[in-house]
């Protein structure tokens, strides 16, 4: 199980701001990414301008989600 | 400073005079500090056309406050590595803003003047960059979550 | 702001919030702030072999007080004028001060950052070399006009 | 009759913050500077590093000095 946040944009045009997911051990953020792609065609748009963090850290597509983990859409951050 | 974190995300208004004193030591011969505000105005990407500027109400900063504080508290740590000598705190707002309010303060202290203002600039460019914080502007042409464009 | 003077002298402590409040409109995003501040040591200037770090107790600033202010005020005008959109104030103080006292206190303000950072430094480094204000350091190896040399 | 007024280093070597002195119509600033020399030869270390304002504003040597105008000397300064 991971946890996923949404937040701002991605928060709105997923309706949520955050849900568990079961994913298959060794999945990567990339897999990750497909499935919640899948799950909120609204996100179809912001998806694609969205870092993710995974455990408060930025990472890559490659990168494997670890079990327990909490994982954030981050779209363009705007802070300041 | 009896503590090692360098950064704050805050639902009530900031204080300069809190992040001044967080920096402030014998050693400090200066400080350099920036405010960032919310303005009344704001400039308008358009796809077509130059930037027009575009009346703002008010705002919303919306954080992912336990990530903003740990990223921003590490570009301090960065910035005291980098320029030594120097120490850093900032505060950061979230919920609605309105004209005026301070939306972030940071202030970086050091021996001389030109660290605490290179270490004050790199701050604030950093937290632009990565700070996963987002605002959204009420303006007179609807609401837009800044930075995602048209 | 109702006033068109951009500088004070003061013999009281300064005040950062007085500096902030004196540059603040809604169409300033950002505000940057310089603040001098006594601190303990001070690199002595010797005519042979490298500088050495010496203890600073106290110092007293001594001005011709109606010069620097008019002064100061050119200084934050011409900044001003070179960076347009930015407000610039300036707080300075007189009399004796000791380790962590505020000498200086520079804010100015400006609808984008940039702006902000480079006025207040400009502020300062011509501050430092044309004001006429001296400071007379009261420290381990003696009184010394800062400036003067050995 | 000029105002001449002296500031730190200086003023404690002419061991005065002040006197009025009468100069002939038309002297230079680097006239005065002559006279004053001459006044007080504890300056003579710290004049050369001095500058010159005429009614707060820095001034070159050959300008000319206004009577009654307010002369002060000011030793390399120190603010910030």
């Amino acid at each position: 199980m991971v946890t996923l946040l949404y937040f701002a944009a991605a928060r709105e045009k997923a309706g949520i701001s955050s849900e568990r997911l079961e994913l298959p051990a060794g999945a990567t953020v990339g897999a990750l990414l497909e499935v919640v792609r899948a799950r909120h065609p609204a996100l179809a748009e912001v998806l694609p301008r969205c870092r993710i963090a995974v455990d408060q850290a930025f990472t890559g597509a490659d990168a494997t989600v670890p079990d327990g983990a909490e994982v954030a859409l981050i779209p363009p951050v705007a802070g300041g | 400073m009896t503590t090692t974190r360098r950064a704050r995300l805050l639902e009530a208004p900031l204080s300069v005079d809190a992040c001044v004193e967080a920096v402030k030591h014998a050693g400090a011969g200066g400080i350099c500090v920036f405010i960032g505000c919310v303005r009344d105005h704001t400039l308008k990407d358009t796809s077509a056309g130059p930037q027009s500027t575009v009346a703002v109400v008010k705002l919303d900063y919306e954080a992912y406050a336990e990530m903003a504080e740990k990223v921003i508290d590490g570009i301090v740590h960065d910035a005291e590595a980098r320029w030594p000598g120097v120490r850093g705190f900032v505060q950061h707002r979230s919920g609605t803003l309105t004209i005026g309010d301070l939306a972030v303060v940071i202030a970086c202290s050091a021996p001389h003047r030109a660290e605490a203002f290179a270490a004050c600039r790199h701050v604030i460019e950093r937290l632009k960059e990565d700070a996963p914080i987002w605002k959204r502007e009420h303006g007179e042409d609807g609401v837009t979550w800044v930075g995602l464009g048209p």
